[in-house]
Formats: structure tokens, C-alpha cells, sequence
């Protein structure tokens, strides 16, 4: 036990869980300790803390560490029903939506998000969830700009769905007049900040 | 950045602005000057970043409603008792109402709405999907997508943003006859120098025709080309031409 | 407490969570039951149970019934650590002229584009647009008169924007019909009754 923990505002540890639930992918505990203002020590300590409490009280879930972060994930002693879960209960057709998001992404790669709202004209975060969980995109690095928007990009599990070797193997659009338009957006995308984009006329 | 867009605390849509124009001053069209409600809504324009100009056009639209309510009990020989005539603009009026009405019950259902979405914005939803051992089960969203497909795909999204298609069936009309009727009356003023708006009326027959020739004198008094007189509530409305022709009739207003 | 619960299989709530835990979105309690070969009332009851939980235990995070089904969402407590770390993730905007038209929607659906223009008294399209787009109403029906209108209706996900478990928990249109004195200084500001005919003072 730390020093710090006597006087740890409890609010703190709430905080840790709801970060980690929302998170998308493992979180480093670097960042967390940014987010919550605490050292980095205190973060892995914490962390381990509530992994062992959701241990102990039986939970369905565990919070581990993976990959350098830390994540909630479902207790492995439950996956047959996870597996089921999978197998009946997922949409197992990709969208038109989806579909055009994700080509734009192949095709424009990296972009930010606020970048793809600006070609698309709304908001693409349920669809860009959907693409990221099932592992089609993926973050790939940060804009070194202000606001240090995340871009996205397709992964090799993309390409070996689409069954081709590398990007540069998609069909060209290079002789198609509304590329104009996209570059143009991809242009405003940069200036703009994510909840400006979204169809404002709605 | 997407043009049409306005929408400020006080004002959104045209009925909105009408049912704020009539709580707040209590309109009557009966008894305050129409040009009031054009100056207030001027005004409210003013204020306003940028002019949209569905609801602009819809205003018009309105405004016309308005003056053709008002115009039938000003306009010779529409006052004098016609049963019909009186039911017709009862039926407009209880229309108008009832759209109005309307409108206000949707406004207030819409900041409920508007407080629950910010309550819902508290939270945010776990979406983070099944773990990666669990990806070979996952059925395969992309199965049957050829990169072809992906191609047109791509180039479906970047062909959409259709411009922005205004719905011009119902105020293409009225916003001819306004610009018309302006350069006609003008036209016949410059000649006459002063006359009444029976004359300029005379010989039409098309209700909406009188009212945007109207509306076409009040354009040119708010531009100080005429100035207008009435000497007594349902009297003739006396028309003078100012001659004042400083860089021709602006009829901008009218053209979208 | 149903006669079930005493014979119930602790290991079942664990896997109600570790599913709920791998969900992309609110799961109906059709389908867990389903999964879990228990009744859709003891699920209901299990989740309500679990929540209750949750909330007592202090926990950063929350299941909550919204849009017909069960999810585990951030505490709403916790918002301001959350957006922090979601920054690129901030839900978009909903202007007033869209929720107006959702609340004509949502209370009046199904109904036609032309429908909600007459009552807006504006052409609603272009919201209506970014609306679909964004999933918030969606295509219901065609009218079977002539012409046969499109006909649209809310969706789920717009449920999930309000945070609201289904439609029937909508406010009651009912409150919002403007009350005598409104009606009244509409009607005086459209009066036109035949006594403005000159007064005599005129």
C-alpha cells in the first residue's frame, strides 16, 4: 500500500472503472495515470486491486492486463457462452453504411474520424465501433496537430478478407471526378474538431 | 459549414418565428400593420449568421397566408358578406391555428428530448465486443465483398452530398408573381405617378396575383419608392410614386 | 424472488455478465433468456438485481435497460473523467430543428415526409437525411394509398440517444398540448372576426 492511497479520493477508483469499461482497446497505464491525475505506480496497484476484488466476489467479468494496458474482458470460465453469444446473437452482414466508411478508410488511410464525418457528412462512430471490434480497422497512430486527433486505418485481417495482398492492390479511383470532393473534405476534416462535423443541419 | 443551417435559441422555422411574433406582441392581423410583422422579422433575420433560405421562403409563404387573410377584408367587394368566402378564410385561419398549435406542442416535446439526450451524454456505452479468441466465431461481415464492391463503395460515399434540393413546388409562384408584380407596378406607377391599389388591382382575378401586388407595394414603401395612404380602415389605399430611381427596382429579396 | 431463483445456477449470472461485458449494443431479453435457458422475467429480474448491485457497491460503471435492451454504460457520475479520455469520441450534436422533427416522428410514427413538412411547416429533407443517416429513423412502411409514400419511424439507436428503454417511455404527448392561455393568444394573433369591421372611430 502507497502513501498516496490514505488520502485517494475514492471517486479516483470509479474513475479507473469507467475509463476501462469504455475503453475500445487496452488502455496503458501511462494515459491513465494522465486521465486521473495519479501516478503511474498507483495505477497498476489500483488496477490490480479491482482485478483481485472482481475476482473474489465471483464476477463474469476480469480486468487483466494485455498487450501493456489494461482491459475488462469475460472471465474465461464462461465462454461457451460467450461463443454462443457470438455465434446467435451478431449481425453477420456489413452495412451500406459500413461498407462506405470502410472503403473510405482503405482508400484514404490514415484519416481521422472527424475527417471521415467530413467526407460522409455525419458522424461515423457507431459504424467505425462496429469496424474496429471486428477488427477491419484499427488506430493506427496520432496527428501530430492540435487536438491530436487519432487516425485510423485497415488492418492485414482487412485484407485477407477482401482476399488481396496489400492496399496499393484495390481498384483504382485515381479517374474518378467526386475524389475531388473527398480531398477537398479531407482538407476541412483537418480543421475542424469532431463535434463541429457532424451534419450540423440535423 | 453546411449552409442551410440555422438554428438559434429564438428562432427555428418560420412557425416558430410566427408563434413567437404573436406571443410576444400579441400580432393581430387584423389590427397591427403587416408591415410590423415584416420589420420584426427583418430584424430577426438580422440577427441571424447566415440567412436560410428555406425558411426565408417560407416565410413569404406564410406572410402570405397572412396578407391574404388580411387583404380579403381589405380588398374591395371582399368584405361585403359572401358566406362562402367567410367560411373559406374561417377554414384557413382554423388551419393556420391548428399548425401552429402544433408546432408549439413538438417545440416543448423537443427539449425534453433535448434534456434527455444531455442526461444520456453522461454515459457512455461499453462497445468494445467480444474479446479476439472469440474472432474466429464471428461471422464474417465481409464475406461476398469483393474489392470491386469496396471500389464502387468508395465511390458511392463520395458522390453523395446530392446538393441541397429546395422544394420550390409550392413557393416557385409566389416568388415569380412577387418579382413580376414588382416591375409591374413599378411599370405603372412611373406612368400614373398616384393612383389606388383598387386600380392596380383592377382586372386581376387571382387572389394570389393581389397579393403580391401587395406585397410589391410594400416591398417598394419599405424601399421609399412610394409613399402610401388610407384615410380610413377599409378605405382606398392611396399609392404615390415617389420616383426616386437610384440604381433600379431591388427585387433580390425575391429571387432565390 | 420467483420459485426459480432458489434453484438458480450462480454460474448463470456470471455468464449474463460476461455476455452483457461483450456486447456491442443493448442486448434484448429475448435473447439472453434464450442463451441462458432461463425465462425472459428472471432475466429481467437478474439484471435489475445486478444493477442494483452495481449502484450499491459503488462501481464506476452501470447496466441499464435502454432501447428494448440490457448494457453496461460509463456511471454518469464519472463524465468528466470519461470524456478525457474519449476525446475523439464525443457524441455528436443534435440541433433543435432535428430533435422537432424526431419528436414529430417518434409520437406520430409512422408517418410521411409530406406529413412532417405539414406540421414543421418547413421541407424537412434535408434533416431527414442526415437523420437516416445517422440511424435515428429509418424506413418503416409504405402508405397504401395512392402515391405510395415513404413512411418512416424511429429506431433503436435512436432509443439509445435518449438513454429511454422503449418508446412507451416517451413523456406523454398529452403534457406538451399548449394550454388554454396559448391557444388563446394564437387565435387573438389570427383574428379576423367580422367585428374589426369599421369601428366607428375609424
Amino acid at each position: 500500500m502507497t502513501d498516496n492511497e490514505s488520502t485517494l479520493d475514492p471517486e479516483i477508483v470509479r474513475a479507473l472503472e469507467a475509463i476501462l469499461l469504455v475503453a475500445m482497446e487496452p488502455v496503458a497505464p501511462a494515459l491513465l495515470a494522465q486521465l486521473l491525475e495519479i501516478s503511474q505506480t498507483l495505477v497498476e496497484e489500483l488496477c490490480e486491486r479491482l482485478a483481485a476484488t472482481y475476482e473474489a466476489a465471483g464476477h463474469g467479468f476480469q480486468l487483466v492486463k494485455v498487450a501493456g494496458g489494461f482491459r475488462f474482458q469475460s472471465h474465461p470460465d464462461l465462454a461457451p457462452y460467450v461463443e454462443r453469444f457470438v455465434l446467435d446473437g451478431q449481425q453477420s452482414r456489413v452495412s451500406s453504411a459500413a461498407l462506405e466508411t470502410l472503403a473510405i478508410i482503405a482508400y484514404k488511410q490514415p484519416l481521422s474520424r472527424s475527417q471521415i464525418a467530413a467526407i460522409r457528412g455525419v458522424d461515423p462512430e457507431a459504424v467505425m465501433r462496429t469496424l474496429q471490434a471486428r477488427g477491419y480497422i484499427t488506430e493506427v497512430e496520432r496527428d501530430d496537430g492540435p487536438g491530436q486527433a487519432v487516425m485510423f486505418g485497415t488492418t492485414p485481417l482487412f485484407l485477407e478478407r477482401l482476399g488481396i495482398a496489400s492496399i496499393d492492390h484495390l481498384p483504382s479511383i485515381a479517374d474518378f471526378i467526386p475524389d475531388a470532393s473527398v480531398v477537398e473534405a479531407l482538407e476541412q476534416g483537418l480543421r475542424i474538431t469532431p463535434d463541429d462535423v457532424p451534419a450540423p443541419e440535423a | 459549414m453546411m449552409k442551410y443551417a440555422v438554428s438559434t435559441p429564438t428562432f427555428d422555422g418560420p412557425f416558430d418565428l410566427l408563434l413567437h411574433l404573436i406571443l410576444r406582441e400579441e400580432v393581430d392581423i387584423h389590427e397591427i400593420s403587416l408591415s410590423n410583422i415584416v420589420t420584426a422579422y427583418l430584424e430577426e433575420v438580422s440577427r441571424m449568421p447566415t440567412v436560410d433560405l428555406d425558411l426565408a421562403t417560407e416565410f413569404l409563404l406564410i406572410a402570405a397566408t397572412l396578407i391574404e387573410l388580411k387583404t380579403r377584408r381589405l380588398l374591395p367587394g371582399k368584405d361585403d358578406g359572401d358566406l362562402d368566402e367567410e367560411l373559406a378564410l374561417w377554414e384557413e385561419r382554423d388551419l393556420l391555428l391548428a399548425r401552429l398549435l402544433d408546432c408549439k406542442t413538438f417545440k416543448d416535446v423537443a427539449s425534453v428530448f433535448s434534456d434527455l439526450v444531455s442526461r444520456a451524454d453522461l454515459s457512455f456505452p461499453r462497445m468494445a465486443g467480444p474479446e479476439e479468441r472469440f474472432a474466429s466465431l464471428m461471422p464474417d461481415l465481409l464475406e461476398g465483398v469483393s474489392p470491386l464492391r469496396l471500389q464502387r463503395a468508395y465511390l458511392r460515399a463520395a458522390a453523395q452530398k446530392p446538393p441541397k434540393v429546395i422544394g420550390l413546388e409550392h413557393v416557385a409562384p409566389i416568388r415569380a408573381s412577387v418579382a413580376e408584380a414588382l416591375v409591374t407596378v413599378s411599370d405603372r406607377l412611373r406612368i400614373d405617378g398616384k393612383t389606388t391599389f383598387r386600380r392596380l388591382v383592377d382586372g386581376v382575378t387571382d387572389r394570389i396575383e393581389i397579393v403580391v401586388r401587395f406585397l410589391a407595394i410594400l416591398e417598394l414603401f419599405k424601399q421609399g419608392r412610394v409613399d402610401l395612404g388610407q384615410v380610413e380602415r377599409f378605405g382606398e389605399i392611396e399609392v404615390i410614386w415617389l420616383g426616386i430611381e437610384q440604381d433600379g427596382v431591388v427585387t433580390d429579396n425575391y429571387e432565390g
